[in-house]
């Protein structure tokens, strides 16, 4: 009774860039502090795409980077910062002289959309945005009013969001097998709901790995194959971002990234170099030496088995 | 050894999967007939069980859609707000099957009770996910092993899960098509969609369309090039004896 | 910087239904085929509640039991019937006689007031009901007007669903630590969600475990220790459920209830040897014998262990 | 040794978390004042982080809410749906910690911009999760390190996380009190709930309500029994130095 075929959906990054992110297209690029798909942002910006819309909850380095590259027109985020490490030199300078469209939402309203996205919805009800100017300047952010009393006995109004349907997410994983049975452990973050709510999705994985390690633990498939068109091998794709048991968070990149970026012509160069410069990931990686991996290796703390069962 | 009624009916409701990618499907009838289009017309399409197993790898046949030997080996097991929110109202599923007490012309199903809602003569099982896999299904197959008036009926008892006429009455336009095929022992009923009603398509051999029209409680169109259904071929059966269910257990 | 103190919520089965059930009350039982509350149903039984609300997807052999104990007066679930195996009779000679009121929902349905009730919002919006006979018996069942166009642009309707708020509910699982932080592996069904719409929540595990053997796998908690009131170590307290990695499913047991529930007498004798004539589910799990266990015991199939990393 | 500005903060706020038992909170002073909370007045208290980690034992000291040292060996790790939705929004969170760069006297916060929302002087970062925290929590503890006339504002720029107030006048009941207590290098101002002005309560040895009323930017009132801070005790500054932060990591 099991399945026969299975397709194998692996292909370059090169390749899956330029089939699935076209001029103007959405593209949701997800992934809490941990797992963010740099690698995936930076063959966007050598590939040149142009005017893109990006949905992305925290939008960090890579965004910044993407904007830099001149290939986005319009964000649509709850948070635009460098984490704690400071801020993102382009996409302020850009807002502050209303050259960015920016749709500002809560990190909750950001879930929401993508939930909406995910169940097919025409809206999604959340208790957040009560008093708070951000309706005001977003007219996508409407109220509904509830068809059951409130606990008052009177009428119950409550602020909804639309659906957000990107044409593509991409998002970084610690691993799949070769038809995109994801894997993901730590932080898991808004990436299941990001690629359900989209009309094709990229994966990117630091390891593309024997259908049998999968098939040993199926609960930690976060996302199954039949919502994943592209499985990209890429390791070490998230850094400055960390992998979960891979590799560490570069805090000392966050920390370089707001005096990089704050400078219009440092940032041009350092995008030249590190990124128009590279080929590919692969060389990235090899520019970042050997040193600065292994500071950010990281040691061993194993999960304990469990038992799934055999019928005798 | 002659072809038994499961033999018949899935290998006629396997063909009819040719295209299809994913399809959500109970236990019995509708597995045997996935498994033997994975082997035929559809060798990458997906069952996804109600349960929230994907690429299920069993090395026992099933007893529920839930069975222990589903997950073990397979290749995920959803979350069931993710089973339902995104895999089934999200729109994934290409064909879903479906049983019912009762169906009409239009394809709608009742599940729910046989008799008055409100003081019922027969208390059914209701929706479970019927209601969900009608609504948000690419299209819908029914396999009813008997085909016969009270099951095949004017008018339902009530409608547990409607078809897109209904939902369409109701104000709400539907994702998909609803039923399009009702495969029985007497032949394939089909329609295309909303606003169709269900026509004899085609009879098993030695079957008139009279004795279906008879055996159907409203007054059954019959299409006009109306076939005779090729019978199981000996590479079907041959594929469900021995490789998809060769201890039998639903090959009765 | 880590957390000191931790507080140790293991009680009895007897103890924990005694605080938390108590006569009248709303009370949430789920598990979707796999790991099913019987044990604690049984003790619901002895301990003679009455008038309940029963919140259940697939009310079962477990509910059929309560319904014969005179415990409830009210069910609400979305399949009632003895899964594959037959019927459940005592359920169906009540409805059918109007003497056990009856809120019919579909699955998502009642998936949707569980996640409405753990969000803490009046509604939840899905795309089923349109149509259907069931909000015409169910007066839960309303619509709302989307604040979005239609794609067409014209006005778009949808049903919603309110939110149910168990005063208690119960779940089964493999695992938990001390103060509540519960591990689920294969089939994680609705638990979760029935859990946070509850104001209390009972968790049952086959095992009491060392919070380290929690902490490898951090991932693999579904339901965590603040949502938690009560921990009840019980073994083999799902049966005739099954319990991925601990038993399998009693087939045998499930074709027999058809038998016994369709007779009152056979059913009330039944209840007398096997729940009010048992102290306890020890002595439920010791009369049906060794040989029964034998032949539901399971093999081995161990997931691989993932590296959750360690900074070096 | 002298007092820290962040020992003397850290402190103070962990002195207002007896009786909490969950606690949403960010890096830095605020799980400074948990980790102490958890030694002295709340032994039971528990950290959330926005990343969904609960119950967290981090062999070093995390450099962010969603550091790796946190989810190893953590209890729980919970999707982003599930903290957002079932902890947050559901309510089961008693205290948020929450900074701003702009605070008015009823608790409304900025994090948004400073000047004009469509053409800004300065682009903030934004909500985050600030608005649900405010919306869901509790209550809400603000920790300031400096207290000036431009943060605490008579009018903010942009409300980014309302308080109850501005929700009740939006037509929408909130669940929680808003801001009910501003920790700053001062002193505490502190509110009730919906209705009520955030007034100084108490203030830092040697600091007087003069001072604290100059440094705010709108007419601050003044409790009549204002009293004098207890400065951090020889166990509490022990607790922080030697057991919450040794390397000095947030005791800067």
């Amino acid at each position: 009774m099991s399945q026969v075929g299975k397709s194998d959906k692996t292909t370059s990054m090169r390749d899956a860039i330029a089939e699935f992110v076209t001029d103007g297209a959405t593209v949701s690029l997800e992934g809490f502090t941990h797992l963010i798909p740099t690698a995936a942002g930076h063959e966007i910006i050598r590939q040149g795409r142009r005017d893109l819309t990006i949905a992305r909850m925290t939008a960090d380095v890579v965004t910044d980077q993407l904007i830099a590259g001149d290939c986005v027109s319009r964000l649509i985020s709850s948070f635009v910062g460098n984490s704690t490490a400071g801020s993102l030199g382009e996409l302020r300078r850009r807002v502050e002289a209303g050259a960015l469209a920016f749709e500002e939402y809560s990190h909750y309203g950001m879930i929401c959309r993508y939930l909406a996205g995910a169940q097919r919805l025409p809206f999604y009800p959340l208790r957040s945005y009560a008093g708070s100017d951000v309706p005001g300047i977003n007219p996508g952010i409407r109220k509904v009013t509830s068809p059951y009393p409130a606990p008052d006995g009177g009428e119950e109004q409550i602020y909804v969001v639309p659906p957000l349907n990107p044409d593509v997410t991409i998002v970084q994983a610690q691993r799949a097998d070769r038809s995109g049975n994801t894997q993901v452990w730590g932080l898991t973050g808004i990436q299941a709901e990001a690629v359900y709510a989209a009309r094709k999705a990229i994966v990117v994985v630091e390891e593309v790995v024997a259908d049998e390690v999968v098939r040993s633990d199926p609960n930690r498939t976060v996302i199954p194959a039949h919502a994943v068109d592209a499985v990209v091998e890429c390791p070490r794709g998230a850094h400055p971002a960390f992998v979960q048991g891979y590799y560490d968070r570069d805090g000392e990149f966050y920390r370089e990234w707001s005096r990089i970026s704050g400078d219009p012509d440092r940032l041009r160069t350092w995008l030249d170099e590190w990124v128009l410069g590279t080929a590919d990931h692969s060389e990235y990686v090899a520019k970042l030496g050997e040193q600065r991996w292994s500071d950010l290796a990281v040691g061993e703390a194993w999960s304990e088995p469990v038992n799934y069962g055999r019928r005798l | 050894m002659s072809i038994t009624s499961s033999e018949l009916l899935a290998s006629v409701a396997s063909r009819e999967l040719a295209g299809a990618s994913t399809v959500f499907a109970g236990i019995g009838l509708p597995t045997l007939a996935v498994s033997l289009a994975q082997r035929t017309v559809a060798p990458d399409v997906e069952i996804v069980y109600e349960s929230g197993v994907c690429g299920a790898h069993p090395d026992q046949l099933p007893e529920t859609i839930a069975d222990a030997v589903l997950i073990t080996g397979s290749e995920a097991v959803l979350p069931m707000t993710a089973l339902f929110g995104y895999v089934l109202q999200g729109g994934r599923i290409d064909v879903g099957f479906l049983g019912a007490a009762q169906i009409d012309r239009f394809g709608n199903l009742n599940s729910s009770v046989i008799g008055d809602w409100h003081s019922p003569a027969v208390r059914l099982p209701g929706s479970g996910g019927a209601m969900e896999v009608m609504a948000n299904s690419g299209e819908v197959f029914v396999v009813m092993r008997r085909h016969d008036p009270r099951s095949f009926t004017a008018e339902l008892d009530f409608c547990t899960s409607p078809g897109p006429d209904r939902a369409l009455a109701d104000g709400i336009r539907p994702r998909g098509k609803g039923v399009t095929r009702v495969i029985t022992d007497l032949g394939i009923l089909a329609r295309d969609g909303a606003g169709e009603e269900l026509r004899l398509v085609a009879t098993h051999p030695g079957v008139t369309a009279e004795q279906v029209r008879e055996a159907t409680g409203w007054d059954l169109q019959v299409a006009d090039d109306l076939s005779t259904i090729t019978p199981p071929t000996e590479a079907e059966l041959d594929t469900l004896r021995h490789e998809v269910d060769p201890a039998r257990v639903y090959l009765r």
